[in-house]
């Protein structure tokens, strides 16, 4: 699985976790798309900074405080390159994709009015879709499905039937998590403009497989979470549009975020830090920063070709197993590795059970997409993810499995 | 560990579907979802004069463990009392902790209480059952 | 620095920052209240799972998904047994005290209607205050500020003439982060059940010093950070009463804390979960985890008498030097080490810019407690905080830098 | 590091106290904070009929650093226009960010290019007088 400029062993090196027995097996860990493992790039940014330049940020002017403040902005700076943009105070780093997104629905949510319409989609994951709920239910706004094709991409042709005056916010998964279909943006964008209303991209599970050029999307705001982007847990980054992220209020209260306090009257500093009330994830920021230069450091057209590669052949290895359904698009056209599919007869989480016999990490249910696998009727999936340091002895691993929880239970 | 887990009992119980289907009469009737999961127990029973389980039913959307448990509980639950299947319960929790090995074919499970994820799977027909119980 | 159960040395040991030169100077660590160092136990924890057992918790079937749920799991019960409670279902984790107490104010907040009066004290930290104003906003309430004496403590025999029928909320700092005043608790709660009010105590400066006894203080609400009790940044934990958190409604939604979603309806899971929404700061709580058992681990009594023990030779020194002012409490009775002081005709920063030079770091400026400063009419203070690693140098080393900084400026 | 940084020429001019005070009849005033640190900076101006700076007078409740800057930037601000105060402006932030030495007294604030969480204590006054001109 060597290609001139990709080595599948060399990146395999630089990921502790994969050299390691678990349970006496071989980690064949196909579960990237629920979280990816960390490079030791990673984890020796948090490690440097948690033993060389702990100290709060923003607030000192000690050696310590200043040396955190240079790692956590360098951080932010980081990102914003990984997304394209010119200007990092348009990222805010949250704790979560979850939080980020809850972030955009809360400030920029306190525009919306009764009657108004938040689009998302039926495929969403429950983090894009109980937010706009919530705000929904707050303000009687009203949260209208955008359908989903019978191969499991979002219907960009229903647009101009879904997308009114009313509508003000278009929310929708940028890939999929459950069928890595990706969407396509350019209408929704157009569509979007047409009635005034911005756009939120859920970029949980495209980030991890390389930069992003938010610029060309011409989308409103993007989320991404660190954890399934190589990074560490508990950080995430909201990138918004300048003029957008000016006039909004507030989320959450606390140090930083204040211009002047008073118990009469408090005013806001300016973005991003009106949005990072309180210490910010710091080890986690720097984590992620580091995250994304790891990513950057790679030649994508090459990862890509390797990611597709094994996605083709895991494809066309469940397709020569009797039994099993691919749920999501069938070709390698216009999607990411993440994979789902079922087996005739056996629960997902029986064949997620099975296969971890074999060492093979996958997720199994519903992944926090109940009304996809309502639209589907499905009772669950089970779905492999794959990373940049996957191999073919993974894809076999799964293939293997696959046929033993077909022997055993169907 | 898995292979463990799947013995054949379970894998018996789970196709032996007893109980499975729905009442013509019920008396009472209930869901209940695992949310982490998406799985799904609808129980469906009749009580005697004497506030028995005359018949039970249920509809198992679930793996292959939900499916086992309910079977297994439905051997176990028919001829018996609310208080009688709450002492079913008390048995199956320790199973699922691994206070004991349990009787009959609640010994099947045995091997769950090494897969703390998955226990909320073979809890799941006892908590339906429960609520159609009244609990 | 040494005493029979309480050695400095061996404690230095544990945290590798201590033993490192910052700027080629010996590290004078005083600005715990900010954010804390962290022992090798921790970082060793939270790699340990990065390497090992990295997974997404709670929806896996897989053995590192399994492995990720009970560490983290175990890790609420840890947080659980350093507050003293009973039920690790009754411990929240969020991403910092902050954002603790914005879920109070977001969640429990939406029972209260226009008139109803949220009380906090003049000395609250912004992360006390802004959340509770942000709410009072939202809903019409009043926010009442409970008065401070002179010396910097919470003026509780104030609260009869504060607290009303009308009062909801009393939400007031565990321990001052400007003048270390400990509040007296008993009166409060007391006046709280008096007209059916919750009491919400901010701990963040509270929990670096010790294990809680929370039953014995029956507040309702317990809020603090991970960073500033030797934990990770980005995580923070919120105790709630049991029965008060099964009437909450969530505060963000995401995955983990539904029952069942269509875009129709949704429903919410059992606490903990409803309010840990999305993927939760997995290594971040390990990490918290760790740092509470290394707390519990620690004979706090000798740790209180050595911390006490370094504040009174702080006091003393700072007493014996002309243009110095102690801001807070004058005796070692009801404080803990967080000592505030001014020097006359030297600005607070440019006394911690000197210190800097001495290699000792500390915070200057209104340390997000604005409403003490305007109160005790200052333009800020310069603050040095204790932690059990600290000794007589660290004091000695502050005492050298005040003197030049008097010599310089004033 | 902080004893070059507070050289003598900045202990100097922040004690210097140049402008320091009111003005009576001013033509414009404003008042900035800097809110991580409480810093807060007023500044006076009259300006001549030409709309250049007359005479300036501000109140500084902040760190030497704020004083030297303001010291600093009443000596070279009086007697001229808004668009000479720009220039002032830029070539402090050029100072301040390494990128040039700065003439005259701006010099001294060179080693605040290493203290990047001090450069706003420095540039306070300054977007104080702007303020004040309209800016
Ligand atoms: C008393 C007090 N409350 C709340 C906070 C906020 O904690 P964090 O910034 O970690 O959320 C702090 C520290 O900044 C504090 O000292
Ligand atoms: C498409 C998508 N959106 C949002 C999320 C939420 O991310 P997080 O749980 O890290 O906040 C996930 C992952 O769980 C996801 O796959």
């Amino acid at each position: 699985m060597t290609s001139k400029t990709f080595d599948v062993g060399a990146i395999r090196r630089q990921f502790p976790i994969l050299s390691r027995p678990i349970n006496g097996k071989t980690l064949h860990y196909l579960d990237n798309g629920a979280s990816a493992q960390t490079p030791q790039a990673v984890i020796d940014a948090v490690v440097a900074y948690e033993t060389t330049s702990r100290a709060n940020v923003l607030r000192g002017v000690h050696a310590l405080a200043e040396a955190a403040t240079e790692l956590y902005e360098s951080a932010r700076a980081d990102v914003g390159r990984f997304l394209g943009v010119t200007s990092p105070d348009e990222v805010i780093f949250t704790g979560g994709c979850t939080a980020a997104i809850n972030l955009v629905a809360h400030s920029y949510g306190q525009r919306l009015k009764a009657g108004d319409e938040i689009v998302v989609s039926e495929l969403e994951h429950h983090s894009n879709i109980v937010p706009w709920y919530q705000l929904a239910q707050r303000v009687g706004a009203k949260l209208v499905g955008l359908p989903v094709t019978q191969d499991g991409r979002i219907d960009v042709g229903a647009l101009p039937k879904t997308v009114t005056p009313r509508t003000r916010v278009i929310a929708l998964a940028h890939v999929s998590n459950v069928t890595g279909a990706l969407l396509d943006v350019a209408p929704v964008v157009a569509a979007a403009k047409s009635v005034g209303a911005v756009v939120l991209l859920d970029g949980a599970q495209r980030a991890p497989h390389g930069p992003i050029d938010l610029p060309a999307l011409g989308v409103d705001f993007y989320a991404f979470a660190g954890h399934k982007a190589y990074g560490p847990n508990g950080i995430g980054a909201l990138w918004g549009r300048r003029a957008l992220l000016d006039d909004m209020p507030p989320f959450m209260g606390g140090g930083s975020m204040i211009g002047r306090v008073s118990l009469e009257e408090i005013t806001w500093a300016p973005p991003p830090r009106r949005f990072e009330a309180g210490t910010p994830p710091i080890g986690p920021a720097i984590g992620l920063g580091a995250a994304c230069r790891w990513m950057m450091a790679l030649d994508w057209s090459a990862v890509g070709t390797h990611e597709m590669g094994l996605t083709q052949r895991m494809m066309d290895g469940l397709a020569g197993i009797k039994g099993t359904r691919l749920i999501g698009p069938a070709g390698l056209q216009g999607r990411f590795p993440v994979i789902s599919f079922t087996l005739e007869g056996v629960h997902p989480h029986d064949t997620a059970q099975i296969l971890d016999s074999y060492g093979v990490a996958v997720r199994a249910g519903h992944h926090c997409a109940q009304p996809l696998m309502d639209r589907l009727d499905l009772p669950g999936t089970t779905r492999a993810s794959i990373a940049p340091y996957n191999d073919a002895s993974d894809v076999d691993a799964l293939l293997e499995g696959v046929g033993e929880a077909l022997r055993r239970f169907a | 560990m898995s292979q463990a887990l799947y013995q054949d009992r379970i894998v018996a119980l789970a196709k032996s579907k007893t109980g499975a289907g729905t009442l013509a009469a019920p008396s009472a009737k209930a869901v209940r979802d695992n949310p982490l999961c998406g799985d799904r127990v609808t129980m469906e029973i009749r009580l005697d004069e004497h506030g028995r389980i005359a018949e039970l039913a249920h509809k198992v959307r679930g793996c292959a463990l939900c499916e086992a448990s309910a079977s297994a509980l439905t051997a176990r639950a028919v001829g018996h009392t609310t208080d009688e299947v709450a002492g079913l319960r008390r048995e199956i929790d320790s199973v699922l902790s691994g206070e004991s090995q349990g009787t009959g074919d609640f010994a099947a499970f045995a091997p769950v209480a090494q897969h703390r994820s998955r226990r909320d799977c073979v809890t799941l027909p006892f908590e339906a059952l429960r609520a159609a119980l009244g609990g």
